[in-house]
């Protein structure tokens, strides 16, 4: 009896969420302000059991020394977080901002350089013939080679910003936009596939599961 | 007897050039043993790795395994400065041999700095020399050109717009934390956003997903407020905290277009799945929406569904752009020395491949 | 007539989704079935797990949550199905806190049609954090991480357990994956302890993962809805993957043809100008 | 001051993290990890700011009785009763832990409440998807007709009988193409470009069957080859391009070029 009772309420809000592609309504309103709401309280919760709790309280427990000590700074900066409640004082909470993007500046540069700028890099390094099982084949995996690197050099230009897209620079930009098109292009088609999965998920929910039809 | 008989009958023979030592570049607690395996072996079914700490006379210890073939085992369980000593056993079933205990001792240590990351860093150091430089340059003065960026002209007339219909202004930073660069190069274009709204007293409304995110978007719009010399129409309830749930968020967004019904809605940052069902409801709503982000799997809704999109770096750009601060747009110029500089490098680099050179890809991968 | 052309040009965005909703519907309710030529990265797994003998233990790591259920979870019922029918033994366990009970649900589903019982041909272990601490202690004990299952019965206390101790007592691994918990199950599992595995992707990792595939890491792929839908066929218990293929199909075209009208509708509007 | 501090406080935890990179030893070896250890817990107490905000928001409405408070009301219920919920799971309930999948926090709340609005959320992009490429992918000029044709062909590709109705669909794109060429030329006085449009909509109509029988045979390898080819060296020359801007941006935080919450 009760899963029945579960499985009704899992349709409510599915029917509810879907009735916003008509038009907005009550159904729709109340379905995203409770999943607003309890999404909230779902990620406090979240947040103390998987994060806050073993780092800052389990911290403070299990580690010794210097490194149980260090974690005043964290609590420190969530204090100092927290004096916005405090209007006089609330420019406190600039500190712990900066401290916040440092860490966005630091991340960003050890980030890009070693995850992007390099290995991309590296990556196109890619020899102009290729020799193959047959004169075909070597000559097809040569020219997606040299299509590779070309492609990529033209994208890079593309993103060339102190100089007017004029001459050779606009012609190769513009082979560059080519690119990023056809890309784009290709990127929504792969995509469509796993969306339409999850609708049919739903769908299948409503007709199996629910209404027991299929 | 028997166990050496059958060693002899499957042929197992000890494997070879046992050697421990520091493993380099890191941070100590660590030894990494290696050894070869004679070709011969084909039964191994087990290989065992044992250490004896202070000397050779100490009592073994297992510390570690594998159940196939290798031939690298790293020891994290060491202590720094102790010495250490270990042999490797290999089994096949019941049987085994044992290598030689291996003659120097091996002594962990951290090391101050990562032979590994030379590159990197050499990689570093120029970029920011290229940067520094025309940061200086900019400073000495002389005025430096940056072409135009659509969507980045068309901001102050979506403000507009919107302004000129009485709607309000929506801006999403997406789904990034403020430890993500999106988000900041996000907050630089919500300044001249609400910059702007201030000036034609327009109301800015901010949901955010991240509490942090929220909090500096408040600081971040009323400093834009007190620029334009209205921080009278500043107030805290329009940068609010939403919920940090991905669809959430999106399901609070669109409500939010659909009851408020804004004029314009810029969508910076970084997103995910979210990005259509967001840019799909602006679009109904009838709002100029003006996207950017440099999540590449989601430019392609933007670009569909929104009427500008900043693309990847043109995000970055924005700043300096939009604010014409000379030493900002000095590091923009940098950013296109090194990318000709990049570019010569992928040339070489293919032309190397090409004739069958590998160091500067080998060096790359130095990682 | 132009006008028809130029309202090709703008149809109304709820008849598009009308259109789709009933492209996606109208399969599901029929039960509409396409030939399905399994893939052969697909057709190895079942393989595989065909070849495996009587009572031996498969370890099912849930490593994906509710976002990714459309694509995983009818994999997850294929492959349950599969392994039952074939009298192995299961044991759950997962490294996403909040998609493992998705991965309970499922195997409770099918072990009641399969009439199988708790303890002996199948047991559920649950969620411990630390995604390389599990994997690598899989490999000594399992008991050091999982001393008891998610009801706190020890697991020496269940029949089936008594004799599995690490990776050398499992005869397959399966990993659903939705993020990269599949490449540390291929680095510590695979590289250290030979471990077999089978891995079944959403659509957009699949890419990341057969390079895994062609180095022989792994004895079988199974990626996104297509790969779900080719598993079914092989059980032969369709489910909603091969059903949903249909409606993967019709709505595919149904774009494309959507795109078509739109470009008629916009020449002929642009013809006038 | 009220300035300064803070940029020292960007620049020092900035460079800090760029050198840690380089320096294996203690404490830099690890000093990412323990920042984000930080971050996380500073995280955690601003997501009672977050709250606050979120509800006072609302209450706001449900006060002032502005239109639709009833709902703002609702949230609020909704967010107190979840809250409630997963404590009672962790003071209550056997395993202390909301998130154990005994728990009837996850059995239920998560189950039939959370998860099917998630996923339904998620749903909606099939609609928009198809809304979306309806409305965008024009053939306006040629690279937008580059796009269409990709999107089209990695579509068709992607699933199982693509190829069988990819032949007949791209038929249908390419005799339009040669009717428009058509009418195109027929509006236009003799000369090149006229000449140039007839022979463009027969060359065309000529390429139907091959490239009906190509699809047939291939669909699947060229859905491929586009997204292997082309596709990665875009992608590739756009994330070159974010990592040097976004790197150039962190310089610019880290020496106070970029000051967006500062003057």
């Amino acid at each position: 009896m009760t899963s029945v009772f579960w499985t009704w309420v899992a349709a409510f809000f599915t029917l509810s969420i879907l009735s916003f592609l008509y038009k907005d309504n009550p159904f729709y309103k109340f379905a995203e302000h409770i999943y607003v709401g309890s999404s909230a309280a779902f990620y406090v919760l979240q947040l103390w059991v998987f994060d806050v709790y073993p780092k800052l309280v389990g911290g403070f427990q299990y580690k010794v020394g210097i490194e149980k000590w260090i974690l005043i700074i964290p609590a420190f900066l969530s204090v100092l977080m927290l004096t916005r409640f405090i209007k006089p004082i609330s420019w406190l909470s600039r500190w712990a901002i900066a401290f916040t993007v440092g860490m966005a500046a630091g991340l960003g540069v050890t980030g890009l350089l070693q995850g992007f700028l390099v290995p991309q890099v590296k990556a196109t390094f890619l020899p102009f013939y290729v020799p193959g099982t047959s004169f075909w084949n070597s000559f097809y995996l040569s020219v997606n080679n040299i299509l590779i690197v070309l492609g990529t050099v033209a994208t890079i230009f593309y993103f060339y910003f102190s100089r007017e897209h004029k001459g050779a620079l606009g012609t190769i930009s513009r082979a560059g936009i080519t690119f990023i098109m056809i890309a784009f292009g290709a990127s929504f088609g792969y995509t469509v596939m796993a969306r339409v999965s999850l609708l049919i998920g739903r769908m299948y929910f409503l007709i199996h599961d629910w209404l027991h039809l299929a | 007897m028997v166990p050496l008989l059958l060693s002899i009958l499957f042929s197992l023979e000890p494997v070879r050039n046992v050697r421990a030592f520091d493993t380099p570049d890191d941070g100590g607690g660590s030894i990494t043993v290696t050894w070869e395996i004679p070709e011969s072996d084909t039964f191994i079914t087990r290989i065992e790795i044992f250490r004896m700490e202070g000397s050779t006379e100490a009592t073994p210890e297992l510390v570690g395994y594998f159940l196939r073939p290798q031939t690298q085992f790293v020891d994290n369980t060491v202590e720094d400065g102790i010495p250490y000593y270990y042999f490797v056993r290999i089994r096949s079933d019941s049987v085994y041999v044992d290598s030689k205990i291996t003659t120097t001792p091996a002594i962990s240590k951290a090391q101050w700095f990562s032979g590994r990351r030379l590159p990197a860093l050499i990689i570093l150091v120029l970029y920011f020399g290229f940067l520094m430089f025309y940061i200086f340059k900019a400073k000495t003065g002389g005025s430096l050109f940056i072409r135009k960026i659509a969507g980045l002209e068309a901001i102050d007339e979506a403000v507009g717009r919107s302004t000129e219909m009485g709607r309000p202004i929506l801006y999403i930073l997406g789904l990034g934390f403020i430890s993500d660069i999106p988000t900041v190069a996000s907050l630089a274009i919500l300044k001249r956003v609400s910059k702007k709204a201030a000036e034609y007293e327009a109301e800015v409304i901010v949901p955010c997903f991240d509490p942090i995110v929220m909090v500096a978007a408040q600081e971040t719009v009323k400093e834009g407020y007190l620029e334009a010399g209205r921080p009278d129409l500043y107030n805290e309830g329009q940068v609010f905290y939403l919920t940090s749930d991905q669809f959430g968020y999106a399901a609070g967004v669109d409500g939010i277009m659909l009851r408020q019904r804004p004029g314009a809605v810029f969508l910076q940052g970084l997103f995910f799945a979210e990005s259509l069902i967001l840019a799909e409801t602006g679009h109904s709503i009838g709002a100029i929406q003006i996207s950017g982000t440099t999540a590449v799997t989601q430019l392609p809704f933007f670009i569909a569904a929104t009427d500008y999109t900043l693309i990847g770096e043109e995000m970055y750009a924005a700043s300096a752009y939009l604010s014409k601060d000379p030493l900002a747009l000095g590091t923009i110029k940098g950013e296109d020395i090194a990318k000709m500089v990049l570019v010569v490098l992928i040339l070489i680099g293919t032309l190397m491949e090409t004739l069958g050179i590998h160091w500067l890809s080998n060096f790359f991968a130095l990682f | 007539m132009r006008e028809f052309f130029e309202k090709l040009g703008k149809i109304d965005r709820r008849i598009i989704y009308l259109i789709v909703a009933i492209g996606v519907i109208t399969p599901i309710l029929f039960k509409a079935r396409l030939p399905i030529k399994p893939l052969p990265e697909v057709r190895q797994a079942f393989d595989y797990i065909e070849s495996l003998p009587e009572s031996s233990a498969v370890l099912i790591s849930i490593d994906y949550d509710a976002s990714s259920m459309p694509e995983l979870q009818p994999m997850l019922y294929a492959l349950l199905r599969h392994v039952f029918r074939k009298n192995l033994r299961v044991i759950m366990l997962g490294h996403w806190p909040l998609g493992v009970p998705l991965g309970q649900i499922a195997l409770e589903d099918v072990a009641k049609e399969m009439g199988k019982k708790y303890g002996v041909d199948y047991c559920f272990l649950g969620y411990r954090p630390g995604i390389a601490a599990v994997m690598l202690n899989l490999g000594k004990e399992i008991r050091s991480v999982f001393a008891s299952d998610y009801k706190y019965t020890p697991l020496d206390s269940l029949p089936m357990m008594r004799n599995i101790h690490n990776y050398n007592d499992i005869a397959l691994l399966i990993g659903l994956e939705a993020g990269s918990v599949g490449d540390f199950w291929v680095q510590f599992a695979q590289a250290r302890f030979n471990q077999k595995i089978i891995l079944g992707s959403t659509a957009v990792i699949t890419p990341d993962i057969y390079p895994y595939l062609q180095a022989g890491q792994i004895v079988g792929l199974i990626g996104g809805l297509r790969g779900a839908a080719d598993y079914e066929t092989l059980v032969n218990t369709p489910g909603p993957a091969s059903i949903g293929m249909y409606s993967q199909t019709v709505v595919h075209i149904l774009v494309v043809a959507l795109i078509i009208l739109g470009n008629v509708g916009y020449f002929v509007l642009r013809r006038r100008k | 001051m009220k300035r300064e501090i803070p940029l020292a406080i960007t620049f020092i935890s900035g460079f800090l993290l760029i050198v840690a990179l380089f320096i294996p030893h203690k404490p830099f070896g690890t000093l990412q990890e323990t920042f984000n250890d930080w971050y996380i817990i500073v995280s955690g107490f601003t997501m009672i700011l977050g709250i606050d905000s979120l509800l006072l928001h609302n209450w706001n409405k449900v006060k002032r009785r502005k239109s639709d408070w009833p709902y703002a009301l609702a949230l609020i219920m909704s967010f107190f009763l979840t809250f409630l919920w997963g404590l009672y799971s962790i003071v209550y309930e056997p395993t202390h832990n909301p998130f154990a999948p005994t728990a009837s926090f996850l059995k239920y709340f998560y189950k039939s409440i959370f998860v099917p609005l998630q996923a339904t959320m998620f749903a909606l992009l099939a609609f928009f998807i198809a809304s979306a490429a309806y409305r965008a992918f024009r053939a306006r000029e040629i690279n937008s007709t580059l796009l269409l044709f990709s999107a089209a062909l990695v579509m068709l590709g992607r699933v199982p009988e693509g190829e069988q109705a990819a032949p007949y669909v791209f038929g249908i794109i390419f005799l339009l193409f040669a009717v428009y060429f058509f009418i195109e030329a027929s509006l236009l006085t003799a000369g090149f470009l006229k000449y140039l449009y007839i022979a463009l909509g027969v060359l065309l109509l000529a390429a139907i069957y091959p490239v009906g029988k190509l699809l047939l045979a291939y669909l699947p390898k060229i859905a491929d080859w586009i997204m292997n080819i082309p596709q990665l060296a875009a992608k590739r020359g756009i994330l070159i391009g974010v990592a040097l801007g976004g790197i150039a941006m962190s310089l610019r935080i880290i020496v106070g070029i970029e000051r967006t919450y500062l003057k």
